[in-house]
């Protein structure tokens, strides 16, 4: 890390030692990409989504890949939320990085449960991931519609003793609406965008690519849709907004802070590269110090308009 | 984290399968047989995922390994183009590769298609005294490395579909006449799945343990998304495993095929 | 044309020789692409936007290119619907193929007029944009719920005497409510997608890459989405589905046939290759002749599931 | 129609700018000068768009003719790549080039960076019988084509920014000074946009016509898409005019620059 360089960033009342963060459900819990580099360097490390009960997932094929993006049908499989508690966060605390849990739930009362568990437990913000279109039931209802988020997440909020993140869905007809149910419900910031609704189909075969017909489209052909809907959120609420959708290196991570964002997630870049937060962290540093650049807050919401 | 290597050489085995030997002494050391590398196809951005391609050779000496392609869609026809002398992204070796156990004295590694390439180093390495090959073929056009097959092993079976070469029919078909007159007391598959399903079966009704190196679209390669799943048994049920990072290689009695 | 193969397709009463149409826009009025190949090749021509009064558009730059797709916002720069008719039909008029006169309005009025204008000039059909998401009034306004685009439709539908084509905007929660507000209100058939909402940012001069800011997301980055949409769509109702969103060759066409989609529209991709839709024609004859189809209606919904 | 050809020869005239000889009957007979070609990057997918480039001379005789480009992003960086034998995938001659009139009896081409390009064949080609160039580069190792150039015109102004070759300072400055002594009948500029706003001010205030190369980003090259415009007169009001089809070249009476 140079001098002179401050990359703190402070998300809601979550301090974060540089503004990226590992996406969730593309960083497992930790472990594997822990082989390939030191997983301290993270600003944090959003965990595979979690639920009240274990979960088994969607048959496979769960990916498909597409121009400049991924599609995936994961389906949230996952240990549950316990297992995670006693078996992964062990693990993870020994790693001096921000710990974010990612949960499901496919009623109110799961997610009040696992706000409450997590609260109790050695983790350090808690993200409400109301929009994973890959499950029938549940969360991809609850993020669609402003109500609904406001209702889950101020319930939920008198659970959650941690900075609680909420999650929303690009596959809704505005953005805003939803980011500000959120906001009032008492969400400490919004993070966004969760994968886009698609689909990919084997001509010759004449069949859907993906074990479950439709998944969920990221990676770089989602990026100008999620710089666009971070740019409208972070204008239209006041909490701190957390960026993501394709960046795949520091110059895609500093669009998404001009944008508006606070801080960035990167999932599927990784598959690529699994040096790829390392060197968008290095690469914000060499772009602040080309710039005469103190502080990385002075980047967020920077664009000349 | 390095994963940028040399390509040593490049050149067609046939008329849309080609071999790459890269130059990488860590890989070639580490290497298991039956266990893969993951390799980007280009920097334009279009094709962005990984392709899982196992290890087929490696020569610990000189520190390279050999990998052999078949083009099948975009990334590979975009790996076609790569020529000796040009760096290429590989991560490796990853996943759990065959088990070389001593007490196994007869094996025989059955494999179908592309699904030859890991069976080749399997039957190098292996300390068995009977080592046998069978090897499906289309036709007799697509039969490639049979000297380097024939080379690791005792016995060499080679059947194509259409009969154009060696045996005409299946090689689970072949494996049983072959089992019939000499069983083995371990198998290898590795092919397409209806391949190793039956194969599977095979090994059950002749009582014979085996291995099968399955195949799934992958994702991160290394176990953390669990894109690249398959059914495995557990306990009194079953659940999803990576095939990326429990396998490809799974036991017989643990991989559910259906 | 190969003989045996029948590639004819009727769109809600529209006859099409074949199902690959210009996607609005893209195309202009057909002049500047006659130059490089026999366009009566087309199975159709939907014509650049229409409004009632001429248009100067967005301040420029117009383009961004992303990530396997391109943003526009070029706002509908147009010679109004009158000059269209005086000066561009006779030019079309003496082409062999259907014309698809593409129209967007600021008020149901508007629409109105211009249904009844076009009704009475020689054009072979009307698609109504009520998504355009280029211009700060109007169109993706009226095409973002379905009550609008009901009451849109309805009306407009008393003064359309030529099959009126409705195109869905993906910018929405749920397209299949709005395309059965439109099938309701009377529509004959549904285009879809229009482009995405999305934006480009210059890192390093800080500023958007667009004059207007924001633009819409098209080409092959969007096909994911656009199959999706087509295939939710094409199973909630009846009237035939246009597909389009990065077509590039026969067989991303074919997957929109497999998704539901009586035909398609190519834009983006013919900026790239101006051969793209002759030879997405020639590849979809090769498919039907190596699968022995005899008509391309046979393919139409064929995805096996 | 066919747009691919083949790349006869491919150098670097600097660090970052090549030049590419492309051999076309076609282009090198029917181009203009200022005249553009889009080239389409590569087919992985990523890189859509053509990039709009000037043809910078044609050798009629051989079929042939010449484009430099300069890297900046993505797409000219894959076209850096290409070599000679390779093909490469052109569309052009499109637009409107610079006016060759014969009334014209001294005129100056005015260039900065890669604005050069197009005016080395209209010097070439131009009727004039006094042909001065004023090229500006951002420093010494920036200095391209001067030999040619040279020997298109009657007289070359070279400057810099920093003055580490020729003069210090603006074309704009040594325009003002060559007009001064001499003046022009006819101006051309090509360049940055400030550059050629001032450029269209100092013809106003000489009472000299003069002509401009626009640049804007492009979709379809061929004016049906309406991406590309730039503000020209009409009557007393103005429009959005294609610089693709109707431009790149402008008369310095039609355009608005602000
Ligand atoms: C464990 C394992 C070992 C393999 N070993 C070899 C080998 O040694 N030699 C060889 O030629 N091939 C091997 N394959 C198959 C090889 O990975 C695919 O042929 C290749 O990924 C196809 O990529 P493409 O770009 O040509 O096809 P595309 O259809 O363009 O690929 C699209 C996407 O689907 C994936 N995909 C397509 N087919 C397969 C497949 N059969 N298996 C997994 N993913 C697929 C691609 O990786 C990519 O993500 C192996 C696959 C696995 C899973
Ligand atoms: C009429 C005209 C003539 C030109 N002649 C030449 C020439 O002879 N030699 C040369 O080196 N360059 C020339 N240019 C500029 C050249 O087109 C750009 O430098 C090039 O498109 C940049 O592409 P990229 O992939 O490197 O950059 P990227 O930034 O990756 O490009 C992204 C997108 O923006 C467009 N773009 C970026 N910069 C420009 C620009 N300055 N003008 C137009 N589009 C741009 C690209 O075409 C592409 O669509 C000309 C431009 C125009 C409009
Ligand atoms: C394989 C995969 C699994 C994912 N699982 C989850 C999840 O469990 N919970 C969640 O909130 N988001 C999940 N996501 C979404 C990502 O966290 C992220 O929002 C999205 O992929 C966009 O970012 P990217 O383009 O950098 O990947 C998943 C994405 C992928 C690719
Ligand atoms: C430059 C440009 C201009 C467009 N103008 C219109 C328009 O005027 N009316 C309309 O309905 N759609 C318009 N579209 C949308 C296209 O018709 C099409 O719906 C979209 O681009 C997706 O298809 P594609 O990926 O094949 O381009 C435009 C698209 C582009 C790229
Ligand atoms: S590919 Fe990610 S877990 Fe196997
Ligand atoms: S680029 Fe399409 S009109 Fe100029």
């Amino acid at each position: 890390m140079r001098e002179n360089i401050n990359l703190k960033v402070n998300i809601g009342g979550l301090e974060l030692k540089n503004p990226v963060i590992a996406a969730s459900g593309c960083f497992g819990f930790g472990r594997e990409y822990s082989r390939f580099f030191d997983i301290k360097r993270l600003g944090g490390i959003a965990v595979r989504g979690l639920t009240l009960q274990p979960q088994k997932g969607n048959p496979p094929p769960r990916i498909a890949e597409t121009p400049s993006g991924i599609l995936n049908s994961v389906g949230l499989q996952n240990p549950g939320v316990h297992t995670f508690i006693e078996k992964e966060i062990p693990f993870l605390r020994k790693i001096d990085t921000t710990i974010i849990a990612n949960v499901s739930g496919n009623t109110i009362e799961e997610y009040e449960s696992m706000a409450e568990i997590l609260s109790n437990a050695d983790v350090d913000a808690i993200e409400l991931n109301l929009s994973c279109p890959n499950v029938q039931e549940g969360c991809l209802r609850f993020g669609s519609s402003a109500q609904k988020v406001e209702s889950v997440v101020s319930r939920v909020k008198n659970y959650a003793k941690k900075p609680l993140l909420v999650k929303l869905t690009p596959n809704v007809t505005d953005i805003t609406e939803i980011a500000k149910a959120a906001e009032e419900a008492g969400a400490d910031s919004v993070s966004l965008i969760n994968t886009i609704l698609g689909m990919a189909i084997n001509a010759k075969t004449r069949r859907p690519i993906l074990g479950s017909i439709t998944g969920g489209l990221s990676g770089p052909a989602v990026k100008p849709i999620a710089l666009r809907m971070v740019y409208e959120v972070s204008r239209a609420v006041k909490i701190p907004v957390i960026g993501m959708g394709g960046i795949c290196n520091a110059t895609d991570a500093i669009e998404f802070l001009l944008a508006g964002a606070s801080a960035v997630m990167i999932g599927t870049a990784g598959f690529a590269n699994p040096m790829v937060w390392v060197e968008t962290i290095e690469g914000i540093e060499d772009y602040m110090a080309e710039n005469s650049i103190n502080s990385v807050t002075e980047l967020i919401g920077g664009l000349i308009v | 984290m390095n994963t940028r290597y040399r390509i040593l050489k490049a050149e067609y085995l046939n008329v849309d399968t080609f071999l790459l030997t890269v130059q990488s002494e860590l890989i070639s050391k580490k290497a298991r047989p039956g266990q893969i590398v993951t390799i980007k196809c280009g920097d334009e951005g279009g094709v962005i995922l990984r392709r899982p391609i196992s290890i087929c050779s490696v020569d610990r000496e000189k520190g390279t390994f050999d990998i052999a392609i078949q083009i099948r869609g975009k990334g590979t026809k975009i790996l076609s183009k790569f020529k000796a002398g040009d760096m290429i992204d590989i991560m490796g070796p990853l996943g759990q590769g065959f088990s070389l156990y001593p007490k196994h004295k007869k094996i025989i590694a059955i494999g179908g298609g592309i699904g030859i390439f890991p069976l080749l180093q399997l039957l190098k390495d292996h300390p068995a005294e009977n080592k046998k090959a069978i090897l499906g073929f289309r036709n007799k056009s697509c039969v490639i490395l049979e000297e380097e097959f024939r080379q690791a092993c005792n016995e060499l079976f080679i059947s194509t579909d259409d009969g154009s070469y060696g045996d005409k029919g299946f090689v689970t078909d072949t494996l049983k006449k072959v089992m019939d007159k000499e069983p083995a007391d371990m198998l290898f598959f590795c092919g397409p799945l209806p391949m190793m399903k039956l194969g599977v079966e095979i090994a059950k009704e002749y009582n014979t343990p085996c291995e099968v190196s399955m195949e799934q679209r992958m994702g991160c390669g290394i176990g953390a998304c669990l894109v690249c799943v398959c059914k495995t048994k557990k306990e009194d049920d079953w659940e999803y495993t990576q095939v990326c990072k429990m396998g490809p290689v799974f036991s017989g009695d643990k991989i559910i095929i259906d």
